[in-house]
């Protein structure tokens, strides 16, 4: 009889991923077996403190890691060689989680449509028939929401951390599905919902078939799955060139589709504005954090070796994406299309950052790195753009959210607060100094700089004037245009949506302020384990 | 040598004018009763202090005497430091500035008696006195371009003091503007000597302007003569001058004719340490002065506003100067002789005219004159002096000066000289038509006008100038002034004339007779129309419009400048904003476009991302074989 | 046959998935499409597990089949509600979110 | 050993704006404009006793250093040399003078006086810090941070297309800042390759070799944002457009305090950082300067509305101050720094007295005046005095400086002078063409009965005009504080003065 040879599974390092996935399991469960009345507060409950026991276990592992030091450990290898617990990745939980909790409270927010959630009463009753009215008049909400959002906070945190080409693709499953489900929830505008959700769902579909194929290709050049191996195999130059390139290109495009690079970028606006605010919110921020942490572990660990032959091909993207974000968003009429298009226009700075690859021996210790700016530059912009997209869901009119820009028309008058805000926060995505975003700017222009990407960073800065314009347009519009008719009006939200944004400001303000401790924290612990 | 004594003060000279300008400025209307006599009693001070300076001065040994302020300008090696220089050149500027602006104080509490704005008026005089006399006694190239632009400011100021007229506004500015154009050459002269030579004073100069290349001194001394141009209306910026008699009467007379045009003069008397080394800069200073006292002289003879024909004059005399000054080490000392005789008659002349017009309601045309003499008997007979002197009748002050200027012109280039000697007669010609016009011929006058003498303050003035103006050639005695000057212009050495002097003397009346002559058989035998004649010769033509000077420089500078501008604006608003303000629109049509491709089809966007993949995969392969 | 014949077969199945996405309008047809270029992978990964001698390819493949499963049912439940409130199965009638 | 004074000189305002901000909207208009104009008050006051207490030298007073965040070598480092002091003392003038000034221009913006005079008090503490800044980084904060309170300034307070001229401003700007920024990050990558690791600090930046053609491609980075800056052609469209727009408080912060960031940039910044660069490029610097200086005048002379007249003479001014910075002698550099302050004043003067001729007749328009001397002769006085500091007559400060740029320009290219100084022409054309349309002649309609100045308005004049003519005559005490800073400047740049041929002191002494 063989002996059983049990796997070793470092449990409590991965606690976090394994407490988010049992947190919505059980959400799951009552789904089925609490009372429809109780759901909303034990789901919204469990789903926090579920984040909250994440983001503890998270912090202690990250502890672990020792980052106070000159140079902390760099993590393990944990799960049987499917996941690394390294800096990045647990930087990258940490920050999802954080977000998570954010999104929640967005998610549980019910003082903006009198006294239920955003989402759709009943998803499955149709738009303008009786039962979807009953549902409504019974205030009915989908509290499924809190679990889908566990499970794609769950995949989300594995994205990162995969070093299996396995694990990375049902990490990018588990996080999709979903998403694409939450999409499709809103409440009001139905129609627009379910177009998005729709268009998510086939477009996504449509490029995780490449992302896989990619994955095959590889596997077949490598003859192997882990990140590892096929790092050596790589730099080995074993096997033909012609699957890897293929299986490069095709994984690139399953990652950059999300984090919206151009040209895999068009489902974003769509999405974007399609989607309940509070999803978009919760998708704009974490996902790219998800994508982009996957993204410069398989570029960097699997790849890295013959980056000479797909940094060019990175550059195009990069401009393309900057470029054709701040473009498009010059004539955007919907605020939650701009700030997609806007969106675009950072996954191109990010893009920028990512191209700061260098080799280690290269990088004086504790400077930047491609990773730590990055890294740095997510945390910043998913702040900003969290609490962005939650002041969007307190301007409303009658049909509710008024996203149309025509309709932000005077904002500044009907509520100097939210306009100043918000105003704060379109500074900080257009990049001024004292904000989150000129030092996230800084870091990733410098990371590219440092690795003799300066092509790319001349257009980045011409992107960034040109990004400017349309920031600055709705800074004008809020503040010195004179409302159309009744003009727009701001529900004050409850304390939920409330504290989001207080947190996004405030983590906006003073990560430009002070960011030196994160960001010495990431230079050094921003170092992928191989 | 430092000064001491009363000298150590001289600053005094300008602080004190300057303090009367200031107090009577910012005081406002609160000094409106008594500004006038506060304005006269600060330059009345000033010229009793130069008087006894320059007793001070003429009992030393060495004429010359710095008084050292305080740094004005410093860096790296540029150290200006504010200084006067009080030596004889400077002594006889002060006196004439002072003594002539005193009587012009006087005679203006008369003439200005009842214009609302004297206080103004006398705060700007102050002003001029104050920045004339820093001018003079500045002791180098900055503290003389100080004043230089200062006196350019009172001018400025005094000219447009009548604003509400457009005209006087205009020439005011015209006035300006031209001196800033001679301004210029100033500048530059000043910049060059500093970047050669390291310093700006006239010592400083004086002693090392000798190891200049040669072209350098002479571009220096071009630079120089071009800023003189524009501060003495010489050709080619002497278009400002006859519009600037637009200002009240004594302004023409103190700055327009006895002081502040004649600055050019001693600009280049006082820089006489460059022009010794350059004979070329000098012969274009001479044929500058020599053209200049011709047209002058011609303008003088066409026009019937007699401010206008005094202008011409001031002109013509200030050309003899330039032309003495020209003539270098033989003239330095003249051209200043001759601008001091100058200064007194023309004042005389300009300030009786000024009594004219104050009798004939603030008439200006002469052909509206006519038989003064007996209306005007004061006016007539210090105005006669005047006339007598300028056409230099022997014996009067102009005759001295300007004879040897002739002389000296004469003996040192003939052409120069004949042409000079050519002017005397002209300006015989047309002082006599002035002459005649104003006091002799029939009664022309305008219906509500009653000529009548003007109050003993103004022909008190007028007395003393007139004096000034028989007696004045008295410092010529024993070559005096050209002795006191010495030590500034250099001693001429001795040269035999090509005549004898008395000889070119008597050429020089007879000359001037003619003129005389002829302008009496032109205009005194005949009838005088009391409007100017349409058909007239061409010269005559040239002359009322200033020898074409204003069409030229319209037709040349001003008419293409708009012209410039205009295209200017146009290229600013279209080519310069228009390629950023079309970046932007260019920006927003592309983004209006590339919206377009974001059609709301999924499968379309599948095929983008089709596109991407294969664009993707194109980059890699491209680049795995290149 | 030889590797290159499994992997080439593989590919032309991709393709023709990848071109059934772009011009079939149904959405179901669409999203059958998508199945087939997963499918189209599994192939791939089997050839190249067999190839190398490994099994990680048919795990994986194993993995993508349980993918696809879930995929449908997400995107089932997305098509048959749309289709519900626009009575068309259409992927072109559904583009409201433009420009 | 770190001061902290300096901290306090740039806190003071912006805490005092915070404070405005946030008093309670019932607060009268009274007690906002009081306190502000006390809290600015009291930063001159502070300033004012930071200059007396100046240490003069090449070097530094009222250091502090302290990391800021250190994996970019980014400190929060101040410091006031002779060059920085004069422009701090600048803003710190000109602050309450634009207050008094602008006693009522905020009443009807858009936040009412205490936004306006909150927003200034904002914008003096930023500027303050800009001067002060002795790291690149910090530097740049402060550089970018100044821009919002302008944008809110011109667009909340001002004509009708202030919105527009605002955002062109801003636009402008931040496209420049941009630019820099690529450099401003240069400086890390390029700094981070040493053994000492990144730094910003400008003592340490000084010594490091950027070589030949990086430090070039970051010189023109920091150069052309400082162009758009200051502004020169052809990148100065904005500045014509935004006075046109904003209250003339406004314009007087923007063109007087702001716009000196840029020519205080080229000398701290492209010369000092990057010298081998700034000599390669003087002589495309030299021509462009040449063509602002007569571009702007000509444009001047063409315009006919006053504050757009008055942005064209300061794009005139700055290709002067320019020049002065790139012959990189000590006259011309001296100058600069020199003109950087008299220009302020002068161009506050009448910025200030035609904003308040035009606030009492409505229209900026030249063409609508005349006779203005006739019915309000103080502010027609106090138009010409200032009008003539522009045109920089002998005995009002801005001839100094004009005269020792062109100096330097002479000593540097004869031919660089001899194109400059025709604008002493066009300046008098300019400057007096106005004039004579604007306040001289006949009485016009609509003009008739324009009261003349009140006291408040005299009084916010008085002090720039006592400081133009007292500097005008007696300059040294800002020369004083500057020479030391230029010498230092020029041995950085590696420049020194030209011999003139003749050797030889002044020899008047």
């Amino acid at each position: 009889m063989n002996t059983f040879d049990a796997p070793t599974i470092e449990y409590f390092t991965v606690s976090p991923i394994l407490i988010v996935l049992g947190v919505a399991t059980l959400g799951v469960l009552i789904e089925a077996f609490v009372p429809r009345g109780r759901r909303y507060l034990v789901q919204v409950v469990l789903s926090l403190v579920g984040l909250l026991a994440a983001i503890v276990t998270t912090v202690i592992v990250f502890n672990r890691l020792n980052p106070g030091a000159k140079t902390p450990k760099g993590g393990k290898v944990v799960a049987m060689g499917a996941l690394a617990a390294d800096g990045p990745a647990l930087f990258c939980w940490l920050l999802i989680l954080v977000l998570a909790v954010l999104s929640v409270l967005l998610f549980a927010e019910r003082h903006l449509e009198g006294g239920v959630t955003s989402f759709a009463g009943q998803a499955a009753a149709l738009p303008g028939t009786e039962a979807e009215r009953e549902a409504s008049t019974k205030g009915l909400e989908h509290t499924e929401v809190f679990p889908l959002l566990m499970f794609a906070v769950a995949g989300m945190l594995m994205f990162p951390a995969a070093i299996v080409l396995l694990a990375v693709c049902v990490a990018l499953e588990v996080l999709s599905l979903p998403l694409y489900l939450l999409c499709g929830l809103a409440r009001r505008r139905r129609l627009l919902s379910q177009e998005a959700a729709m268009k998510y769902f086939l477009l996504g579909a449509f490029s995780s078939g490449f992302f896989v194929y990619g994955i095959a290709l590889v596997y077949g050049y490598s003859g192997s799955m882990e990140f590892a191996e096929i790092a050596e195999a790589v730099s080995a130059q074993t096997g033909s060139e012609g699957l890897l390139l293929g299986g490069i290109a095709l994984m690139a495009v399953g990652l950059l589709f999300k984090v919206g690079a151009v040209p895999f970028h068009n489902w974003t606006p769509d999405v974007y504005q399609g989607a309940p605010t509070a999803v978009t919110a919760f998708m704009a921020a974490s996902t790219k954090v998800a994508a982009f942490g996957a993204l410069l572990r398989l570029f960097y660990v699997a790849f890295g070796a013959n980056r000479t032959e797909w940094l060019p091909m990175i550059w195009i993207v990069a401009i393309l994406t900057m470029v054709v974000g701040s473009v498009l968003a010059l004539t955007q009429t919907d605020i939650k299309r701009l700030l997609a298009y806007s969106s675009i226009a950072h996954a191109g700075f990010i893009l920028t950052g990512f191209l700061g690859i260098r080799s280690l021996n290269v990088v004086p210790g504790g400077s930047l790195t491609g990773i730590s700016a990055v890294l740095f530059y997510l945390t910043t912009y998913a702040f900003t753009t969290i609490a962005a997209f939650a002041l969007v869901t307190v301007v409303r009119d009658g049909g509710g959210e008024a996203t149309s820009l025509a309709r932000w028309q005077g904002l500044g008058k009907e509520s100097p607060l939210v306009a100043g805000l918000f105003a704060f926060l379109l500074l900080a995505m257009a990049g001024i100094p004292l904000t989150s975003g000129f030092t996230g700017k800084w870091a990733v222009f410098a990371a590219a700089l440092s690795a003799g990407a300066w092509p790319v960073v001349i257009v980045a800065v011409l992107a960034s004037a040109v990004a400017a314009y349309f920031y600055v347009k709705v800074i004008v519009l809020m503040f010195f245009s004179e409302p159309i008719g009744e003009g727009p009006s701001v529900t004050n939200p409850s304390v939920l949506t409330g504290s989001v944004i207080a947190v996004g400001v405030a983590a906006t303000l003073l990560l430009g302020i002070v960011p030196g401790s994160l960001i010495d924290l990431l230079g050094r612990v921003g170092v992928f384990i191989r | 040598m430092p000064a001491d004594g009363l000298l150590a003060a001289s600053w005094l000279l300008i602080a004190l004018p300057l303090a009367g300008a200031a107090v009577l400025l910012l005081g406002g209307r609160r000094t409106d009763r008594w500004g006038h006599l506060l304005g006269t009693a600060t330059v009345v001070a000033s010229f009793v202090i130069g008087l006894l300076c320059t007793f001070q001065l003429a009992g030393l040994e060495e004429k010359s005497v710095g008084v050292d302020l305080f740094t004005f300008i410093s860096a790296g090696s540029l150290d200006v430091r504010a200084g006067l220089l009080y030596d004889p050149l400077s002594a006889v500027f002060v006196l004439l500035i002072t003594g002539v602006g005193s009587l012009i104080h006087i005679y203006s509490i008369g003439y200005m008696a009842h214009d609302p704005g004297r206080r103004r008026f006398f705060a700007y005089l102050n002003l001029f006195i104050a920045a004339m006399l820093l001018l003079v006694l500045g002791n180098s190239f900055v503290a003389l371009y100080v004043g230089w632009e200062g006196v350019g400011l009172a001018s400025y100021l005094l000219i447009a003091f009548w604003y509400t007229r457009p005209a006087a506004a205009t020439a005011a500015k015209k006035a300006f503007i031209m001196n800033r154009v001679g301004d210029v050459g100033l500048t530059l002269a000043i910049f060059l000597m500093f970047s050669q030579l390291g310093t700006t004073s006239y010592s400083g100069v004086f002693g090392s302007v000798g190891t200049l290349a040669g072209g350098t001194v002479t571009a220096l001394g071009l630079l120089l003569l071009l800023g003189a141009c524009g501060k003495s209306g010489q050709f080619p910026l002497q278009a400002w001058l006859p519009d600037a008699m637009e200002g009240p009467t004594p302004v023409s007379a103190l700055i327009h004719a006895a002081t502040m045009v004649t600055a050019g003069v001693y600009l280049i008397v006082r820089s006489q340490f460059i022009f010794e080394y350059t004979s070329d800069a000098r012969l274009a200073v001479a044929i500058i002065g020599t053209i200049t006292l011709l047209m002058g002289a011609w303008i003088g003879c066409a026009k019937d506003d007699i401010k206008k024909v005094l202008a011409g004059s001031t002109m013509s005399q200030i050309g003899y100067m330039i032309l003495a000054a020209g003539l270098g080490v033989f003239g330095y000392a003249f051209a200043i002789f001759h601008l001091l005789m100058h200064g007194f008659f023309k004042a005389n002349m300009f300030l009786g005219a000024g009594s004219v017009m104050h009798g004939t309601n603030d008439d200006v045309n002469m052909r509206h004159y006519g038989a003064l003499r007996k209306a005007m008997p004061v006016t007539f007979i210090t105005f006669a002096m005047g006339y007598l002197a300028i056409i230099g009748f022997p014996g009067f002050d102009g005759f001295w000066s300007k004879d040897k200027i002739i002389e000296t012109a004469l003996s040192q280039n003939l052409t120069l000289g004949l042409c000079a000697l050519l002017g005397a007669g002209v300006t015989g010609f047309y002082m006599t038509r002035l002459m005649l016009l104003t006091f002799f011929t029939k009664e022309r006058w305008e219906p509500d006008v009653h000529p009548h003498e003007s109050p003993k303050v103004m022909t008190v003035p007028l007395m003393v100038l007139a004096a000034l103006s028989l007696l004045g050639g008295l410092v010529l005695l024993n070559d005096w002034i050209v002795t006191f000057l010495s030590p500034v212009t250099g001693e001429a050495p001795h040269e035999d004339p090509p005549l004898p002097a008395l000889a070119i003397s008597a050429i020089a009346v007879i000359v001037v007779a003619i003129g005389v002559a002829l302008a009496w058989f032109l205009v005194g035998k005949r009838e005088v129309s009391r409007t100017a004649p349409e058909k007239v010769s061409v010269f005559t033509a040239a002359g009322r419009n200033d020898l074409y000077g204003d069409a030229f420089n319209d037709l040349v500078i001003v008419e293409p400048g708009k012209s410039f501008t205009g295209g200017l604006a146009a290229f600013d608003r279209g080519t310069v904003d228009g390629g950023f303000e079309g970046t932007g629109r260019a920006l927003s049509g592309l983004s209006g476009a590339l919206r377009l491709a974001q059609n709301g089809f999924v499968r379309s966007y599948a095929l983008s991302l089709l596109a991407g993949a294969a664009l993707v995969l194109l980059a890699l392969v491209v680049v795995n074989l290149a | 046959m030889t590797l290159t014949w499994y992997l080439v077969l593989a590919a032309i199945l991709f393709t023709i998935g990848a071109v059934g996405v772009l011009v079939r309008r149904n959405a179901i047809v669409v999203f059958m499409c998508v199945e087939l270029m997963l499918n189209s992978v599994n192939l791939t990964l089997v050839t190249f597990a067999r190839a190398h001698g490994t099994v990680d390819g048919q795990i994986m493949a194993f993995f993508v089949m349980v993918v696809a499963a879930a995929e449908v049912v997400v995107g089932l439940a997305i098509i048959m509600s749309i289709y519900r409130t626009r009575r068309s199965a259409s992927v072109d009638d559904a583009n409201l979110l433009k420009y | 050993m770190n001061s902290s004074w300096l901290t306090l000189l740039l806190l003071l305002p912006i805490a005092g704006s915070m404070v405005l901000a946030v008093l309670p909207a019932r607060t009268s208009a009274a007690v906002v404009k009081q306190s502000a104009l006390a809290i600015s008050v009291l930063t001159l006051a502070l300033a004012i006793a930071l200059a007396i207490g100046y240490q003069a030298g090449g070097g530094y007073d009222y250091s502090v250093d302290v990391d800021w965040i250190k994996l970019f070598g980014a400190h929060y480092a101040l410091g006031l040399d002779g060059i920085g002091l004069t422009l701090v003392l600048l803003t710190v003038i000109l602050t309450p003078v634009v207050m008094l000034a602008s006693w009522n221009d905020g009443d009807t913006g858009r936040w009412g006086p205490k936004g306006f005079f909150a927003w200034v008090l904002a914008l003096e503490g930023l500027s303050i810090g800009v001067f002060a800044a002795t790291d690149v980084f910090l530097f740049y904060v402060f550089f970018e941070a100044t821009l919002i309170p302008v944008y809110f300034l011109v667009a909340g307070y001002g004509g009708p297309a202030r919105v527009r001229a605002a955002v062109k401003f801003l636009l402008f700007s931040l496209a420049g800042g941009l630019v820099m920024l690529a450099s401003v990050i240069g400086i890390y990558v390029e700094t981070a390759k040493s053994s000492d690791g990144p730094t910003y600090l400008i003592s340490e930046l000084q010594h490091f070799d950027f070589g030949t053609s990086v430090g070039r491609w970051m010189f023109v980075g920091f150069f052309i944002a400082f162009a758009i800056k200051a502004p020169m052609f052809p990148v100065h469209t904005w500045l014509p457009d935004t006075t046109e727009s904003a209250t003339p408080g406004t314009s007087v912060l923007l063109v007087s305090v702001l716009d000196k960031i840029g020519t205080f940039g080229m000398i701290r910044f492209c010369l000092e950082l990057f010298p081998e660069a700034s000599r390669w490029a003087t002589p495309v610097v030299v021509v462009l300067a040449i063509i602002s200086i007569l571009y702007g005048a000509f444009m001047a002379i063409g315009s006919n509305n006053i504050p757009r007249l008055i942005a064209y003479t300061s794009v005139s001014h700055f290709g002067f101050i320019v020049l002065g910075i790139f012959v990189m002698n000590s006259q011309g550099l001296s100058g600069a720094n020199l003109y950087m302050f008299n220009h302020g004043l002068s161009t506050a003067a009448l910025f200030l007295v035609s904003g308040f001729m035009i606030s009492r007749r409505g229209s900026a328009l030249i063409s609508d005046y005349g006779g203005v001397e006739k019915v309000a002769p103080v502010l027609a006085g106090l138009f010409l005095v200032s009008g003539l500091s522009s045109l920089s007559l002998p005995g009002l400060s801005p001839f100094v400086s004009e005269l020792m740029v062109m100096v330097g320009a002479f000593v540097h290219s004869p031919w660089a002078a001899a194109f400059a100084v025709p604008a002493i022409v066009l300046a008098a054309i300019y400057i007096l063409w106005m004039y004579q349309r604007v306040m001289t002649g006949p009485v016009r309609e609509g003009v008739v009965g324009m009261p003349d100045l009140n006291v408040r308005e005299v009084s916010s004049l008085a002090p720039l005009l006592v400081l133009i003519v007292v500097l005008g005559f007696y300059p040294k005490p800002l020369l004083a504080v500057i020479n030391p800073s230029v010498q230092h400047t020029m041995s950085e740049v590696g420049k020194s003065d030209p011999q003139p041929k003749v050797t030889e002191g002044e020899a008047a002494k």
